[in-house]
């Protein structure tokens, strides 16, 4: 089995900012992106009920679009949003897939 | 209306399930009780109390048309219109020159006071059904044109005030104008989403479907769609007591904040809503609605939005703190209009001197339907929600 | 039936607010609205519905069991069996030979167009009752009978074909007789999956249910359970209003796809239900059914199933690409059935001289229950659903 | 009682669509049939069952009250507490040192069997009902009384016996003490969220509420609520059937599990109620209580927990095996109450000779509300639930 | 705290794969799994509503397993279902237990 | 962009361990977590239904605050309840904030 290693970014942040977030990382060249409602706590408080809860993006990039989408979350959100943002490594299956940069919209 | 008159009218208006869950909601937060209201089923049910104000408004709406045309209605939609410029305004300066906040969080409470709050008009509708006094039929239009406006100028007195901030902050920097471009761009995503927003879209959607419907169809076949839908019957009753559960559930967890916010939030979320609800009830007066529908007005004018207002607010004015916000509009304006706003307002309405019921009044020329004015010679027939069921 | 009547139909059946809402559903995917409905909502919703067609179903089935006998619905049932064994047939052989589409894709959509829709079943039955025609009492039953044979028929040509087509590309590679194997598990599987799905068995477990209880129960205590379920009832009709918003969602949102999909599609989306329909109340019409019933009959023959069949052909038939079925069954001919394919079906119909009342059948002597087959003179008591309520 | 009429009662209560649903949930999972209830669907209906029973509660407790002041309540209640207290007793003695189980799991099943189902409540209410036999309407009171004691000595009782044998076992060990107050700890916290937990607040505050609203309320107001939850209207009926779908479901799920538990737990499952239930009725006859009072008193003692003791065990007692506990009380007593249960608890009751009416004893002086005690002689109004509707 | 490094799997797919999919990582040896329903967009569009969603499966187990695990999704989902699978790496506490292929059944 | 590499901490147990989970989490240092509900299976059976579901947490926190985080779980948990816990690196936007031990409340 032949394995890619790419990026994972992970965010975790306002679900407010979700449609944004959808457009934006696929924009900034991620070929798609998996998301689900999580609650959380942190710095801005609890984030757990029908009026503040948060949305967890994952998205397997190549490192240049993972740089650019950290990028834009932490110019854009990280000042005024409940917000964290984490990358690590992983082995993608038929990774060449998401390897390159592509530009579509969700 | 004397003291002990007051007494009992607060004590017929919340010792009732309502209020009481609601109540119940917040004393299990205090007491870090396990009720736990699952968020699709609170979303469940805020959808089925959108839809029923939507239908069962436009329902009421024909009904009025057919009898009076827009004799009845134009004044009354001009003011509430008026109403939803003014109310952000007067919000934003007392915030702003009187609370001295930023312009960000002046802008954000402002545009939850600028709109309104559906379920205060549920209950103010019903406070008033309960002293046996009519209500003017096209109220829930009034909720759908007074959502929006506030909004929108809050939002835009927001985005302005910021932006001229900054520039006179920063006249050197180069990426001024970048910035102007991205808030415009973020504003009119912000008023499209309020446009296009659940809230909105649910409630003149199915008030064009009640309308319509109430038009076309045999009245008995209506019927079935009023039994589900009408705001005294069980179904409507039932899901606002859970809802109302939740909301209490929401505001106790919130409770400890409004330590934080400090006395000049507090006193302006039951101010406030006493200025804008006597404002609301007095125009209501000159508009020639009835006393029912003069405060109910003023309840919906004087309450503040917490469901449509805030992702809009979040998404165009980040800067500004949304504990602010919701602190004052649904820990502190929400329980005090349902426990003694709307009995205030509904006396506010009678010393406006609101007469019992309606007044027609012709409309300018080009808002008549050229066609299919009805007679409107037979306003002694007009039969007002209550009288029906 | 003239032009003008036809218009008048239409405008009967599409402006009342079920049709409404789920054109409001389109609509606020069209302008990017924000109306979003909790998945589990829509999930209770069709849990709901689903039992609701179970129990009452069976109820009228006793009724009529308890009045006739088997006599009336013997003829129907097998009727209905020999549809959801031929539209399958026919569906393949016009996309695969006329459409030219691939095995997977012909017999997936077969698939589709072979089962049947319940929301279809329940506007057709209101329809009919809206034009003041009884239905018979029977008809949700023949819908379980035709949920799944079609979705088995099609699946079993789509696999069959599938593997024919591999031997014969590849009659050396060695793994034929494996992949054979393999599919013939994922059949089974898929079988097992449409027999025990969700649909299935809460519509035939209800049924049961609904039979039972209305012989057993006396009918004072079964009543509260059809308040609950009846069709007619404000429960059913409200539930209805929302599942179709959120079918509307849906609908609107794979809207784009409508274009990818090509002519063909579209037109075998509209032609196809034509003929089914017509086909369909022909042949109810031969099994004595009434005009009411043959109407029916023929709406539900002639709908596509999207609920059933979607989860059981990606399981077995992962070749075919789901856009295609989805798009023709809930893009293409659920909205055309619901606007003008029912109103179609009755006049076809009537047409085909269905009478009003149904006509009694001596069943083979093998179907006649030994003991209690209740006098089949007393013909002229037939009540239909619509008298009572 | 014979056979016959044992047969036929089987049937009537059997042979409805609330059993035969927890049935159609079973054999949905023996068969791996696809039929699955959101688990927010399911909450949505718990909450509204809980609610349900407390604000009628309430309500019909605020009549009790205002015919015969506390005269009839107070002895049940004091019995209903006295049960409530003992069960867990012989629950965990018969566990303990008959099956021989370990003092965790005798403990935690004891929970389980000391508190209470209120399913089980409702169908036995039901059930009376259905023999033409009035209920006492201070019965829901009694279902909140005894949801919680039993919990909490059994969980004492564990927690303390836990730690005794651990002492014993290691006298020598230093870390003793800090386990016993990390234990204490735990066991408060157990308590408080039993005390605290979802269906005891939702019981006892809808419980507050419908009993302060139909003392404030006119008659007619609250009868819109009346209709949303009483138990014996549709929607009570339909949410009923779906939650026994579901129940059923689970149960199914853990059918397998009967396998593992052993005889003794079978056994256990079906006597321990047959003689809590038994002790039910007849103190339930002592205390004055009527027939179907006494009838659903012993249903009520007899069942046990599923929902409030399950999270509370788990949380103190995490050496008692969950899987044991919940087989025993929705695997094996709950069905065993539902199908035949019922009928012999109805039975004992006629056995123990409990009057068709209720008796009024004077309560002791203390408990006499000093101003508003309503005439006493009025006990011939006594206006039972059934009367009623 | 001794930690054991192993094979963290997971894979994104259609939620009608659900059933078969926890069948098969238990039969490839996996000792468990966690799962859940998550929304995403890919090449196979956007996956988000009533009619087309996904669901997410984390599976630790050795690295043979994970091998097993992902020929088979790459054999049977790739070419014909929404699918995206990876590889990582993780320290996990009691891993011991996880370390072993086993073989029941869910 | 700067990167801090932090530790991830991932927890999947019973949910009716969630409150004190979430509790615990804050006083042994960690800045916030985010969670959500999950199903699963492992040695303990099936949890997948409202009787038996799981909630998992991910934490980012420094090692030391997850060695504690996984000493307070293996010690409190995984005798008597369903559990699983792990560990993995992950690269942080400004990590700097998750970096030292805090010791707040939820
Ligand atoms: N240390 C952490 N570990 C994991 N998630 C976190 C952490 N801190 C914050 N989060 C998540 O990020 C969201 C926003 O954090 P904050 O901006 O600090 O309020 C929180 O609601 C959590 O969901
Ligand atoms: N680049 C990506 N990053 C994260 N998840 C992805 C990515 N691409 C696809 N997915 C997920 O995998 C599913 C199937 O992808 P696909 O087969 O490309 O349609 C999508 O619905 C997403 O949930
Ligand atoms: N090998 C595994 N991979 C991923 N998650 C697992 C694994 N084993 C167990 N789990 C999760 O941990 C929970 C508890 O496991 P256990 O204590 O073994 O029953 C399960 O319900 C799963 O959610
Ligand atoms: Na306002
Ligand atoms: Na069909
Ligand atoms: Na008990």
């Amino acid at each position: 089995m032949q394995l890619h290693t790419l990026k994972k970014v992970t965010i975790v942040t306002e679900d407010s900012l979700k449609n944004e977030l959808k457009r934006k990382i696929c924009e900034l060249g991620a070929s798609g992106f998996t998301c689900r409602e999580v609650q959380g706590y942190g710095s801005r408080g609890a984030r757990s009920d029908a009026f503040a809860s948060n949305v967890e993006f994952e998205v397997i990039c190549p490192e240049a679009v993972a740089h650019a989408i950290l990028t834009f979350v932490s110019h854009h959100y990280f000042e005024q949003y409940a917000c964290i943002a984490w990358l690590s490594d992983v082995q993608v299956v038929r990774g060449a897939r998401y390897a390159e940069p592509v530009g579509t919209t969700p | 209306m004397d003291i002990e008159l007051i007494g009992r009218s607060l004590r017929d208006n919340l010792l009732t399930p309502i209020p009481m869950c609601f109540a119940l909601g917040i004393f299990s937060k205090l007491i870090h009780g396990g009720i736990k209201i699952p968020k699709e089923f609170y979303y469940a049910i805020s959808i089925y109390l959108l839809m029923s104000i939507g239908i069962i408004g436009g329902h009421e709406l024909a009904h009025e048309y057919q009898a009076h045309g827009v004799a009845t209605i134009w004044k009354p939609a001009l003011i509430t219109l008026l109403l939803g410029c003014l109310t952000p305004l007067s919000a934003y300066a007392v915030l702003r020159y009187i609370g001295k906040l930023s312009i960000a969080d002046a802008a954000g409470i402002a545009a939850h006071y600028g709109s309104t709050s559906a379920v205060t008009f549920i209950v103010a509708n019903d406070y008033v059904g309960n002293q046996n006094v009519a209500v003017d039929a096209y109220l829930p239009t009034l909720v759908t044109i007074l959502e929006c406006p506030g909004i929108a100028i809050a939002l835009i007195i927001g985005a302005v005030g910021m932006s001229m901030q900054k520039r006179s902050e920063s006249s050197a920097r180069s990426n001024g104008l970048e910035d102007d471009d991205e808030h415009k761009g973020k504003l009119w995503e912000a008023l499209h989403e309020v446009l296009t927003g659940q809230s909105l879209m649910l409630m003149v959607g199915l008030l064009v479907i009640g309308f319509i419907s109430t038009l076309v169809m045999p009245a008995d076949k209506f019927q079935v769609f009023e039994q589900f839908f009408y705001n005294k019957n069980m179904i409507f009753r039932g899901a606002l007591c859970i809802f109302l559960l939740e909301m209490g559930l929401v505001t106790g967890e919130r409770l400890g904040d409004l330590l934080k916010v400090g006395p000049f939030l507090v006193a302006f979320g039951i101010i406030m809503p006493l200025i804008h609800g006597f404002v609301g009830c007095y125009l209501g007066k000159m508009a020639g609605m009835s006393l029912g529908g003069c405060a109910v007005l003023g309840a919906i004018v004087s309450s503040a939005s917490y469901i449509a207002a805030p992702p809009a607010v979040r998404l165009t004015l980040p800067e500004a703190n949304p504990t602010l916000s919701m602190t004052a509009a649904l820990g502190i304006t929400f329980p005090f209009n349902i426990a003694i706003g709307i009995p205030i307002y509904f006396w506010m309405a009678q010393m406006v001197g609101a007469p019992m019921v309606a007044k027609e009044t012709k409309p300018p020329s080009l808002m008549v339907p050229a066609v299919s004015r009805p007679a409107a010679d037979k306003a002694g027939e007009a039969k007002p929600a209550e009288a029906k069921h």
